[in-house]
């Protein structure tokens, strides 16, 4: 697969980027001509995993997020979220539906099974101590 | 994120306006709670018309209302949803306590 | 003034990332409700600065783009954007109306002009050889 | 960008739609050289009103087929510009050579 286009975003971990990140994230997918289903996944899904850098990385409310999109052979469309925060140990269990150390109350546990279920396909690496990193691939259908 | 509510005989319909996400939880968790404080009803309908994104930050949102609104021994429902929030219901299992009306 | 929200967006130096380069920043604004003029003048200008980059900066067509969007006191929107490529030995003339070294059936020669014109105020700053970085500030008025 | 054209007793009318930008200019001047090469016309009227951004590399385009169209003794005229584009129109100065109708 060929690398066609790619973009690095660096934002502070504050409230309200997510908003952006998934803007962007939709503008840069844009030229792919993706349906409104196939824009509507990358946006939630993105949504899903910079929220979660915004309210579980940094627990003093200071950091920052990098979100790196790759577009290849136009048309596969790959999406890296990464926090330097406090990570976690076992990524298969923080990844089980409704699985959250917030009250449920507040964050329903649903963010990770999200974006398994609106991507082709989730990476979670994390190190408690030095951060997580998020991966997501999602193949683009040419509607134009 | 902006509010409307209409009351009719126990029914209440709280229409939202913008995009549910943690930017807006905190307010929209507000607002809802001083309407349902404020009113008696046996059924909440909450209108999605105008909600143009819901990601699971809302689920959670949505989630806690529910525990509030069936402890009153009320039901909590939606309607309109357009279909990026429906996938997020659908998915997330949440049509299974939230029926859309 | 204080840093209020900040982004920096780094991009391959080719044709159609303008478009995404302008979307991203219009975003990136939109908590500051904006007037209409104000985020079309905004989104002219990022386009003016990275289209240049795209167009004049690497001959040999590949380079990258670095734009930085800071917000400060929620009301004064900098905007920079930086390449490492050939550069200019005279800021000043370059900026002049109808100065082009491409033919002029492609390029016009106005870009500076209407950053000039488009935002508050607009720094230059190039080298040969070095690259060039483009600033520039708009006050935006709150319309919420 | 998407073209459509219409030719009446020598006026020409060319309907643009999408942004005119570096992404798009060189599928523009095209699609404009081969109108204009194709037909005998006393007046040209780029018709804006689908254009919903237009930057300097657009005044380039302009510049390019006002000699052209000028040379064969005609007339080149736009449309429909949004407030954006007149902007850009009104401080390069192309308003000075081509025309509003
Ligand atoms: N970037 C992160 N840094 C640290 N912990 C995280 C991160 N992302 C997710 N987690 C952990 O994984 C749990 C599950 O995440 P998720 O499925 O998105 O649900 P929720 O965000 O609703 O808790 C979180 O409660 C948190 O403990
Ligand atoms: N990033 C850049 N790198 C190198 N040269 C540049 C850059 N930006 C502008 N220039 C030089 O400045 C000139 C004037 O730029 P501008 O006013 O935008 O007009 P135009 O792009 O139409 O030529 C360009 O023709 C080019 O020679």
């Amino acid at each position: 697969m060929k690398m066609t286009n790619h973009v690095k975003i660096n934002l502070p971990a504050i409230v309200g980027n997510e908003g952006f990140a998934r803007a962007a994230v939709a503008a840069f997918c844009a030229p792919l001509s993706p349906s409104l289903e196939e824009i509507n996944d990358v946006k939630t899904a993105v949504s899903e995993a910079v929220t979660n850098v915004i309210v579980h990385a940094y627990p003093d409310n200071s950091g920052e997020i990098d979100v790196e999109v790759t577009i290849y052979d136009d048309k596969v469309l790959s999406v890296t979220v990464t926090d330097s925060g406090v990570g976690f140990a076992d990524a298969e269990e923080v990844k089980k539906p409704f699985y959250t150390t917030k009250s449920a109350e507040e964050h329903s546990g649903m963010g990770f099974t999200i974006m398994e279920a609106f991507m082709d396909d989730l990476e979670v690496c994390s190190e408690p101590g030095r951060g997580t990193r998020v991966t997501m691939r999602k193949n683009i259908k040419q509607h134009a | 994120m902006d509010f409307s509510t209409t009351l009719n005989r126990g029914e209440i319909v709280i229409a939202l306006d913008g995009e549910l996400d943690e930017k807006t939880a905190a307010q929209t968790r507000d607002y809802l709670d001083k309407r349902l404080r404020e009113s008696t009803y046996h059924r909440v309908i909450l209108d999605f018309a105008k909600v143009s994104f819901m990601d699971s930050t809302g689920i959670g949102v949505l989630l806690g209302r529910y525990k509030k609104v069936s402890e009153n021994g009320a039901e909590l429902c939606v309607k309109n949803v357009n279909r990026q929030i429906d996938k997020v219901f659908r998915i997330s299992g949440l049509y299974q306590i939230i029926k859309a009306v």
